[in-house]
């Protein structure tokens, strides 16, 4: 039989079969690391069941191995779920990072593992659920359940006494907006009695959800500040340093970017091109203004959690920067590089992790010298570095290239001295970067690596790490790969010009305004 | 004719009654006092009622007063046993002392 | 004659209200509510409701308030010290109960047109007397209230027991 | 069959159990237990509750000269009320063990309030309402206290007694004037004579007063000030009854007198609550929000629930009624369920009453923890549980009835809710700070006590994961209710129309 | 293309880069566990092979009706729609003289390092590190596109990153390495925007389009073109170490010498006047931008001068020098004399390397001394070392027939007769600085081997040479250097020599590239030429005059000289306070960054805001619970309120409230 049209909806399931069977499993011995790194392979493996049959040439805006049947009839909700060039490598994506997440947790977590992987494997089930599920009310769904596994995560893995605190900071901040993008959604209902996604980007396309254009403004803004907190944007990220520096490793592989930037490329700009275009500068400036916030602040930070948290939020911001320059060039890097920066933050957290397992701290100025020590270690990490600071052949250059031409080329106002602004970031980045690493590896031995026993990276830490290693490469030689499917998306969404933009300087200061209210 | 009276005096009466009662509650501190004047709220309702039921010519406003009865016997059976109650773990009937429970 | 009903047990009816307001010994409080009970009755006469006017003497000031004094005395409640428990009461209840007051009655009287007047031994729709008919419609129409009314006397005597007994142990 | 027979059937029968267990009761020996009873009791409701599926397939009965309207509607409550009679009595009926004082009575009790509820839902006549108001509110009175000697139990009984009287002597005077301002007594005269009633104001304050004497009764702000006391002191089993069964009951009543009572007053008490929603939601997480004491906590919270039912007043009728029916039940659901994993934490001498005391819960009795932990995240209203369903539908239909500001109020309320809920979620899964709680800790999970869990949480799921069928009833309910007169508000989209509901049983 | 492309197989295009790609993931990954000897043959191998391929193109580039560029076509890189950018090589004579002298020169340095480094730990490390660097170096010269070249620009930066801070367990080393890719990353910066610039106006990134897109339109003067001129100059400064972005090379000393020679000399310091040559008929469209570069060239080149005029360290001397000849080509770019800026590339190469390695030769005769002021008569002591560097030294120089002098009088030449208003001027500054060229190459000359013979003999303490440890293993006084460190001096030594006289041979090889510059000109004054030939003679003389009399005739003359213009000197020496400028902006930033942003903006606004929130919520609510007095009369009172309230609102709400 043909499994694409189920292939989603097992994607959904296996990781929350295997949540129920951890939970039915007695928690001894490595069991449920075992248990856990099974279901994720096996997710991962079914991932990969899409791009191998994904139609490359169907036409753009149809949604494949689509599942489309009525859940509840009224209100009208349908169970539909579907993935298009936008949210296919995201789910992929998703499926890999969760066994190298089981990997890097193996020995990190030895209390209450089972808490640990059946919320874990919880969180992913959330995720792939948001990526794929076309109907509002199904993904608001999975956008809201996401939250639990990881306060919990978050609460009960924590790393100090904060975290409980943590936690909660992080739920309110996502759980809030969320609340008014409930009001949206269901606004958006009431006008057009449809939760259906494509049905609302039509009529979006065709002007006819609402005559209210001040209501719809209000519900895009609605969306938009929902995700905006969630990827985070600039001046919205007050959970994020908190949520990181606490976070266990596995669960911060998978805290920032990927939703929220997702939901604003699949929703805020499917159902309101319009006022995302009008909107479109001021996003344009936070993101420029992050990017270069997030490198500075990360200039200056002493632990090495905190420095990842600020270096995540520049890098989200590049892909807003990217994705609000509603350029071919800028869209499709933005949506590259959620994946590739995905990825490297991903790598960047694990090797923050494994390090945390030697040293039990994340102070630089308790490290430094351990290159000599740890030689695999220093690699990993300085390819990591590079990955990030978009050194050329590695992932992260090719998003960072296109969402900054793209940036270039855009119609908005200032677009060139933002582009500017944004460009310099690839200045500090590396300098933040190339100064840990010189803090923790170069130099003289620290109090740490002086009294404390270590050993370099041992096979499952290899495992873990290779992966990922072989992946930047890949995405930064081998990129048209990726870029096929997503410039599908990527060209569709810069391809909704709308009618009526205005002259900029109005813009600007009309979605200003309106921000400020 | 100067006999008559218009319904609205007595409404006007049966409020003045219940307006004492809600008052008597908030004044009195001693939970009996405070159940007797619900007990006069109640008969401020049963003389509306019979005010209505005359106006109306409808016996069944009559018929709600005498379930009222029946209904403020129950409550004082109950009510007064509850009153012992409280007596017994705290011996005051003062409400002012009742308030174990706050915020 | 009726006004003359109307302003006398009216009166009294509303001296026995205050003076429950003003007594500080809950049997005092206790009287004047009979005291106002009796006066009622007799309006509930006037009003031509010769049945509740006898219920209102028998049941509710003979039983009822034999009940109140008999717990009033067994717990031989003193009179009542006046504590400053709360403010509240004061600040926003009298207002509010002021309120209510007004309020009714400005309605009352607003309306009083079409609110019509009443007469001695008001006649009521057939010329059955008030017992006939209330036993009447009390068996035919209101048939399930009254039934159900043994559950509710049912649960008050559970009441009773559960909370007035001693707790053995 | 005789309608007066088939109308009251679930009524009946639950009135014979409690006789029986009445006469029962003094033929045990002092010392034994009263288990038995309390099976005898979880036959009856179950009984009931077969009764009232029998019911539903019989269509509108009306009988007792028409005081009494069996229909979808009442069904619906009837149902309800037997749910949450029978996850009580399964959830108490180790409750009294070892504390031997009178729990055959409070058997009867429970089921005698029962008849009391289910009587207010079905009853058209406004004096059958009273009746049954009075049966369950003083049945409540009692079982507030009846953890004798404690004195908090005795002051959270005298409390709800006293302001419960208070209530009541206006939701009478409600009645009296409505009587004056219609000369009847009964929904649908009453109905009627408002179009040709001469004396308009005192209609409005009939409704008024009534408003008053319910709004305390489902304590709706700012008539909700015995709420938490009450709740604190009174035994968990019964908080968790008192604060889901009598409230449907009260729901129900306010429903069929807004809509069929009162209904041409619409646009008088639509806005009123309106204005009572958005206080009691505001209040009641406020008031929650910085509270320790568990059980108080979910008194506060569970004003802020009465006020998100009360949105669903605001609405147009048709998804209107049926979102308040739907969020009651999903509500009762979860509310239930948490005073359930409260009773088998804290047992009869409830020592664990603070969230420190809940933390580290998930390391000693990880199954109630679990339990616990699903009911918070319903109450939040995270998706796929009853709880966001229930808000969703409910701010759908504000919304859909032009009531957005009402829904942001409202859901900004739920995102401070969360504050509190997640305060003790979070709890229940880390580290214990202080060790007081282990020690007073009641047994491990009885049997019926786990049935009745499982089945408050089964409702809870199902309710957000396929809430389908039972949208569906709770659609017919609200469409039995509306009078043929009334606008239909769906003719803005289909899909909301009861009527294309049974068009299209929803599938899964 | 042309059709001779089809005769020529293009994959060996490919190996060129990729056969020292592979030596570093052999030596990379397995290195650790090979013999020496294996890592050192794998090194040799596979940049000896692509140096064979590079002469094998010049036999099929120089023949007659040879293409002018053979271009390797393959799969894309990154392709969107209405961007596509692919893995193109393209060889033209321009690219084929700066292969030659990357995998020419560079194989003699992997050489040379081969005995350099023999005795160091991470041995393998290092040349892996030289491997990758020739990898990049190479796609940089290839490339037919920005992107590519920017790939090779970026990656000789990591290269030159990774080779610098060799010794990381110095902290001096870790910084210079990081402050190299730091400097170089601003020099990126512009890079970046101007290839952005290029897309939004060409849509395109290929040479051949941009270059040919601009010869269609001949009305395009300045304007964007010029931005994007000025930003690729941007990106040069930083790769080829000119003002204001030079400060990283002195530093870049710190890695082992062969790097230096190298990296820091030979090529990768060259990849920004080949940039500025590649991309000429850009910079053509711009006389602004082009006197810039002339302008930028010439006060880089006399500066770097005067501070290598008192420089002590040698290998530092090196540097500043390398700083200033840069800045000769520069001028010759800005001038528009890129053809005289290529030559000037090439011979500098030679003879850059070839000091340098003499320089790392003495280094390692002295175990690791550095300082000139601890050297001096080693002329007898390491004779072949002595004669090679002298014939760099006379060289670099620029006396006659050495390479120096043919390349470096070109581009006098070019400047004095440019169209350039300023051409006197930089003429004259170009002199000057050559002066100064051979007054600090002959102080250096003289310190280090003639005089008495300042350092200690046999060190046992010796810290190995560039200060790293273990070099313990042969600390045995000054000795001349194993062959396969002096092989590639005398190599280079004559290339020193003889470099210069292929430009009589072929002058024009570069014209199909850059068309014939200023071919008129030359031809016509022929005595201009001469003349200018005779001061730049002359003035070389006078600097080396002063040379001789400071540090040979009478030493110390030098001190009492410097005494006498004290501030001057200080300032000099000082390096004009460039480093502490740039290191007060550079805290200046991060206490802006500490004070305002993680103080004020994250403390306050981001956090901040969410906190009163939380606050005033907290306070609401403890006003909400004072009313739960527990005192059943308030109860009722509020009860009483409310129903005031309702009642209120019922009888009067109508008018309250707007249906």
């Amino acid at each position: 039989m043909n499994i694409d049209h189920s292939i989603l909806t097992i994607l959904i399931l296996v990781p929350l079969a295997g949540a129920i069977l951890l939970a039915l499993l007695p928690d001894k011995g490595k069991l449920m690391q075992w248990g856990a790194l099974a279901v994720t392979l096996i997710t991962f493996l079914l991932t990969l069941h899409l791009p191998f049959h994904y139609d490359y040439g169907a036409a753009s805006g149809t949604f494949q191995f689509a599942t489309d049947v009525p859940w509840i009839a009224s209100p009208a909700i349908r169970y539909h779920l579907g993935v298009d060039g936008l949210s296919m490598w995201l789910v992929v994506l998703t499926g890999i990072l969760a066994p190298l997440g089981v990997l890097v947790s193996w020995r990190a977590i030895d209390t209450r593992k089972k808490t640990f992987y059946i919320f874990f494997l919880l969180q992913q089930v959330a995720m792939i659920g948001v990526f794929v599920s076309l109907d509002l009310f199904l993904y608001y769904g999975f956008w809201e359940f996401s939250l639990i596994p990881m306060t919990i995560l978050i609460a009960t893995f924590g790393r100090t006494e904060n975290r409980r605190r943590a936690a909660i900071k992080f739920f309110l901040y996502a759980f809030i907006p969320s609340a008014i993008l409930l009001v949206g959604i269901l606004w958006l209902y009431a006008q057009t009695g449809t939760f259906d996604l494509p049905r609302l980007t039509q009529l979006a396309a065709a002007h006819s959800i609402s005559g209210n254009s001040a209501a719809l403004w209000l519900c895009s803004l609605s969306f938009l500040v929902a995700f905006a907190v969630k990827v985070p944007v600039f001046p919205l990220h007050g959970w994020l340093s908190d949520a990181i520096s606490e976070a266990p490793t596995a669960a911060v592989m998978v805290l920032a970017g990927k939703l929220g930037l997702y939901s604003i490329l699949r929703f805020s700009f499917g159902i309101f091109p319009e006022q995302s275009h009008r909107i479109a500068p001021l996003m344009l400036a936070l993101g420029a203004i992050g990017i270069v916030y997030g490198a500075l602040l990360a200039l200056v930070q002493k632990d090495l959690k905190r420095l990842s948290a600020y270096a995540t939020l520049s890098a989200v911001a590049f892909i807003i920067f990217g994705i609000f320059s509603f350029t071919v060039s800028g869209l499709d890097g933005g949506i590259f590089h959620i994946v590739s920066e995905s990825l490297t933050g991903a790598a960047f957290f694990m090797l923050l992790g494994i390090l945390y397992e030697r040293y039990g701290t994340y102070d630089m100025r308790e490290l430094g010298g351990i290159a000599s020590k740890l030689p695999w270690m220093v690699t990993m990490f300085v390819i990591m570095t590079l990955s990030l600071v978009g050194l050329p052949m590695l992932n992260g250059f090719v998003g960072e290239f296109l969402i900054l031409s793209g940036g270039m080329q855009s119609v908005f106002a200032y677009h060139v001295a933002w582009t500017v602004l944004a460009t310099s970031g690839v200045i500090l980045s590396a300098s933040y970067m190339l100064w840990m690493i010189q803090r923790v590896f170069y130099g003289n031995l620290g109090v740490k690596p002086e009294n404390v026993k270590s050993w370099d990276l041992d096979a499952r830490e290899h495992l873990a790490m290779w992966p990922l290693v072989i992946l930047f490469l890949a995405m930064g030689v081998a990129s048209p790969i990726w870029l096929r499917a997503i410039d599908a998306a990527g060209t569709r969404i810069a391809a909704t010009q709308t009618s009526s933009v205005q002259p900029q300087a109005q813009m600007t200061t009309a979605s200003a305004n309106s921000e400020a209210k | 004719m100067a006999a008559q009276v218009p319904t609205a005096y007595y409404l006007v009466l049966g409020a003045i009654l219940f307006s004492i009662g809600v008052g008597s509650f908030l004044i009195k501190r001693n939970i009996i006092t405070i159940f007797i004047s619900i007990e006069l709220m109640l008969n401020a309702v049963n003389l509306t009622f019979v005010a209505f039921a005359h106006q109306w010519h409808q016996i069944s406003g009559q018929i709600f007063v005498f379930f009222v009865m029946v209904v403020a016997a129950a409550e004082a059976a109950v009510g007064l046993a509850i009153i012992i109650a409280i007596f017994r773990t705290r011996q005051t009937l003062n409400v002012d002392q009742i308030d174990l429970m706050k915020l | 004659m009726q006004l003359a009903l109307f302003i006398i047990f009216g009166a009294l009816a509303v001296a026995g209200a205050l003076n429950l307001l003003l007594q500080r010994h809950p049997i005092n409080s206790a009287l004047s509510l009979v005291v106002v009970m009796m006066s009622l009755a007799v309006l509930y006469w006037s009003l031509g409701a010769e049945f509740l006017a006898a219920a209102q003497v028998i049941v509710y000031s003979g039983a009822i308030m034999v009940l109140f004094v008999f717990v009033i005395m067994l717990l031989n409640a003193g009179e009542e010290e006046r504590t400053k428990g709360s403010r509240a009461a004061y600040i926003v209840g009298i207002p509010g109960a002021a309120a209510i007051f007004c309020l009714l009655s400005f309605v009352f009287l607003s309306e009083q047109k079409a609110l019509g007047v009443a007469n001695l031994g008001g006649h009521l729709d057939n010329g059955l007397n008030n017992i006939a008919e209330i036993s009447q419609v009390l068996f035919t129409k209101q048939l399930l209230p009254f039934e159900v009314t043994s559950i509710l006397i049912l649960v008050a005597i559970l009441g009773a027991v559960v909370l007035a007994r001693k707790e053995e142990q | 069959m005789n309608p007066n027979i088939t109308a009251l059937l679930p009524e009946y029968i639950l009135t014979i159990v409690g006789v029986l267990i009445m006469l029962a009761e003094p033929m045990l020996p002092q010392g034994a237990s009263r288990k038995p009873l309390g099976w005898l009791a979880i036959l009856g409701t179950l009984g009931a509750g077969f009764a009232g599926w029998y019911q539903l397939h019989l269509g509108t009965i009306t009988a007792f000269s028409n005081s009494i309207q069996v229909d979808a509607f009442s069904v619906f409550f009837h149902l309800l009320i037997c749910a949450i009679v029978l996850v009580t009595l399964l959830i108490s009926l180790d409750y009294f063990e070892g504390n031997a004082s009178h729990s055959g009575e409070y058997f009867a009790l429970i089921v005698f309030s029962a008849v009391g509820m289910m009587l207010m839902t079905c009853a058209t006549e406004l004096l059958v309402v009273f009746v049954g108001l009075e049966i369950s509110s003083i049945a409540t009175y009692i079982m507030c206290g009846f953890r004798k000697g404690s004195a908090a139990g005795a002051e959270s009984s005298i409390k709800y007694f006293l302001l419960g009287s208070f209530a009541t002597a206006f939701f009478l005077y409600g009645i009296a004037l409505a009587f004056g301002a219609t000369g009847s007594t009964s929904i649908a005269a009453i109905a009627q004579g408002l179009d040709t009633t001469t004396t308009p104001r005192m209609a409005f304050l009939a409704l008024a007063m009534i408003l008053i004497g319910l709004g305390f009764k489902v304590s709706a702000a700012p008539f909700h000030v015995w709420t938490p006391d009450v709740y604190q002191g009174a035994p968990s089993p019964v908080v968790g009854y008192m604060s889901t069964a009598p409230k449907a009951a009260a729901f129900a009543v306010l429903l069929r007198i807004t809509f069929s009572a009162f209904g041409s007053m619409e646009h008088r008490w639509a806005i009123l609550l309106w204005v009572l929603a958005a206080l009691s939601m505001t209040i009641g997480n406020l008031g929650a929000l910085l509270q320790r004491d568990v059980k108080r906590m979910l008194a506060y919270s569970s004003i802020a629930h009465a006020g998100y039912i009360l949105v669903a007043f605001t609405a147009l009728r048709s998804d209107g009624i049926a979102a308040a029916c739907f969020y009651t039940a999903s509500y009762a659901a979860m509310q239930i369920g948490a005073f359930a994993v409260i009773t088998q934490v804290t047992g009869y001498n409830e020592q664990i009453r603070t969230t420190d005391d809940y933390t580290g819960l998930g390391l000693r009795r990880p199954i109630l923890a679990a339990f616990l932990a699903l009911f918070l995240i319903s109450l939040i209203g995270i998706p796929f549980t009853g709880g966001f369903f229930g808000k969703f539908y409910v701010f759908s239909a504000a919304i859909h009835a032009n009531h957005v500001w009402l829904a942001v109020i409202g859901l900004l309320n739920s995102g401070v809710a969360c504050f509190y809920y997640l305060r003790l979620l979070v709890a229940l899964y880390s580290r214990p700070v202080t060790e007081t709680a282990q020690t007073t800790e009641g047994r491990n999970l009885s049997v019926p006590a786990g049935v009745g869990l499982t089945l408050a949480a089964a409702a809870t799921l199902v309710l957000g994961i396929l809430p389908g069928h039972f949208l569906n009833l709770a659609q017919r309910a609200s469409a039995s209710t509306i009078p043929a007169s009334a606008p239909v508000s769906c003719i803005e989209y289909p899909g909301n129309c009861p009527a294309a509901t049974a068009a299209m049983p929803p599938r899964q | 293309m042309s059709p001779q492309t089809s005769m020529i197989p293009t994959c060996y295009l490919w190996l060129i880069p990729l056969l020292p790609f592979v030596g570093f993931l052999i030596n990379g990954i397995l290195g650790r566990k090979l013999p020496r000897a294996a890592v050192t043959a794998v090194a040799l191998i596979f940049t000896a092979i692509p140096a064979g391929i590079v002469a094998w193109l010049w036999s099929v580039m120089t023949v007659s009706n040879a293409p002018e560029a053979i271009h390797a076509v393959s799969r894309p890189w990154i392709a969107i729609s209405g961007f596509q950018v692919n893995f193109d090589f393209t060889v033209d004579h321009l690219t084929l003289i700066m292969l030659s002298v990357i995998t020419g020169v560079g194989f003699l340095i992997h050489l040379y390092s081969a005995g350099y480094m023999a005795h160091e730990e991470g041995y393998w490390r290092f040349f892996a590190y030289l491997n990758l660097f020739m990898f990049f170096m190479s796609v940089l010269v290839l490339s037919s596109s920005f992107l590519l070249l920017f790939v090779g620009w970026e990656g000789v930066g990591l290269a030159s990153y990774l080779l610098i801070g060799f010794y990381f367990k110095k902290d001096s080393a870790a910084n210079a390495g990081k402050k190299a890719f730091i400097v170089n990353r601003i020099g990126d910066f512009g890079f970046l925007l101007a290839m952005f610039l290029i897309v939004a106006h060409f849509g395109n990134l290929n040479f051949t389009d941009v270059f040919a897109s601009i010869s269609q339109h001949p009305e395009w003067h300045g304007g964007f073109l010029t931005a994007i001129a000025l930003l690729l100059v941007v990106g040069a400064t930083g790769k080829s170490a000119q003002i204001p972005l030079y400060i990283w090379l002195p530093d870049a000393m710190e890695g082992p010498t062969p790097v230096s020679a190298l990296i820091h000399a030979a090529t990768m310091v060259t990849a920004g006047i080949y940039m500025v040559a590649r991309c000429h008929t850009l910079f053509d469209r711009s006389p602004y931008a082009l006197a810039v570069v002339a302008i930028i060239g010439a006060a880089t080149a006399i500066v770097a001068a005067s501070i290598g005029m008192v420089q002590h360290d040698i290998k530092r001397v090196l540097a500043y020098s390398t700083v200033s000849q840069l800045g000769y080509m520069f001028l010759a770019c800005g001038v528009g004399a890129y053809a005289a800026g290529i030559f000037h590339l090439l011979t500098h190469a030679f003879f850059k390397a070839l000091l340098f390695l003499a320089a790392g030769s003495v280094i390692h005769a002295l175990s690791g001394e550095q300082d000139m002021r601890n050297m001096g008569g080693l002329r007898k002591r390491i004779p072949i070392t002595f004669w090679t560097m002298t014939s760099g030294v006379f060289a670099i120089a620029g006396i006659w027939p050495f390479a120096g002098f043919f390349s470096k009088d070109a581009i006098l030449y070019q400047t004095f007769i440019s169209d350039n208003h300023l051409g006197k001027l930089l003429w004259l500054v170009g002199v000057v600085t050559a002066g100064m060229t051979s007054f600090y190459m002959f102080r250096l000359w003289f310190k280090t081997f003639f005089g008495e013979e300042r350092f200690e003999e046999a060190p046992q303490d010796a810290h190995g040479h560039d200060s790293h440890a273990s070099h313990n293993s042969h600390s045995h006084g000054v000795h001349e250097s194993p062959w396969v460190m002096l092989l590639p001096l005398v190599i280079l030594g004559i290339l020193s020599l003889v470099g210069g006289w292929e430009h009589v041979a072929f002058g024009n090889f570069l014209d199909p590239v850059f068309g014939t510059v200023a071919e008129g000109t030359t031809a016509a004054s022929h005595g201009l030429e001469l003349t200018l030939v005779a001061i730049s003679l002359l003035v070389v003389a006078i600097g080396f005059f002063f040379a001789w009399l400071f540090y040979y005739k009478k030493p110390g003359t030098a001190g009492a000289f410097a005494l006498k213009v004290k501030p001057l000197y200080s300032l000099v020496e000082n390096k004009f306070w460039v480093d502490e400028i740039y290191g007060f902006f550079v805290t200046g930033l991060l206490m802006f960054t500490r004070m305002i942003l993680a103080g004020l903006v994250e403390t306050g606004l981001v956090n901040g805001s969410g906190a009163l929130t939380g606050a005033t919520t907290r306070g609401l609510s403890t006003v909400t619970r004072r009313v739960q007095s527990g005192n059943i009369r308030s109860y009722a009172g509020w009860l009483a309120l409310g129903a005031a309230a309702v009642l209120v609102f019922m009888i009067f709400g109508r008018s309250l409230w707007v249906h």
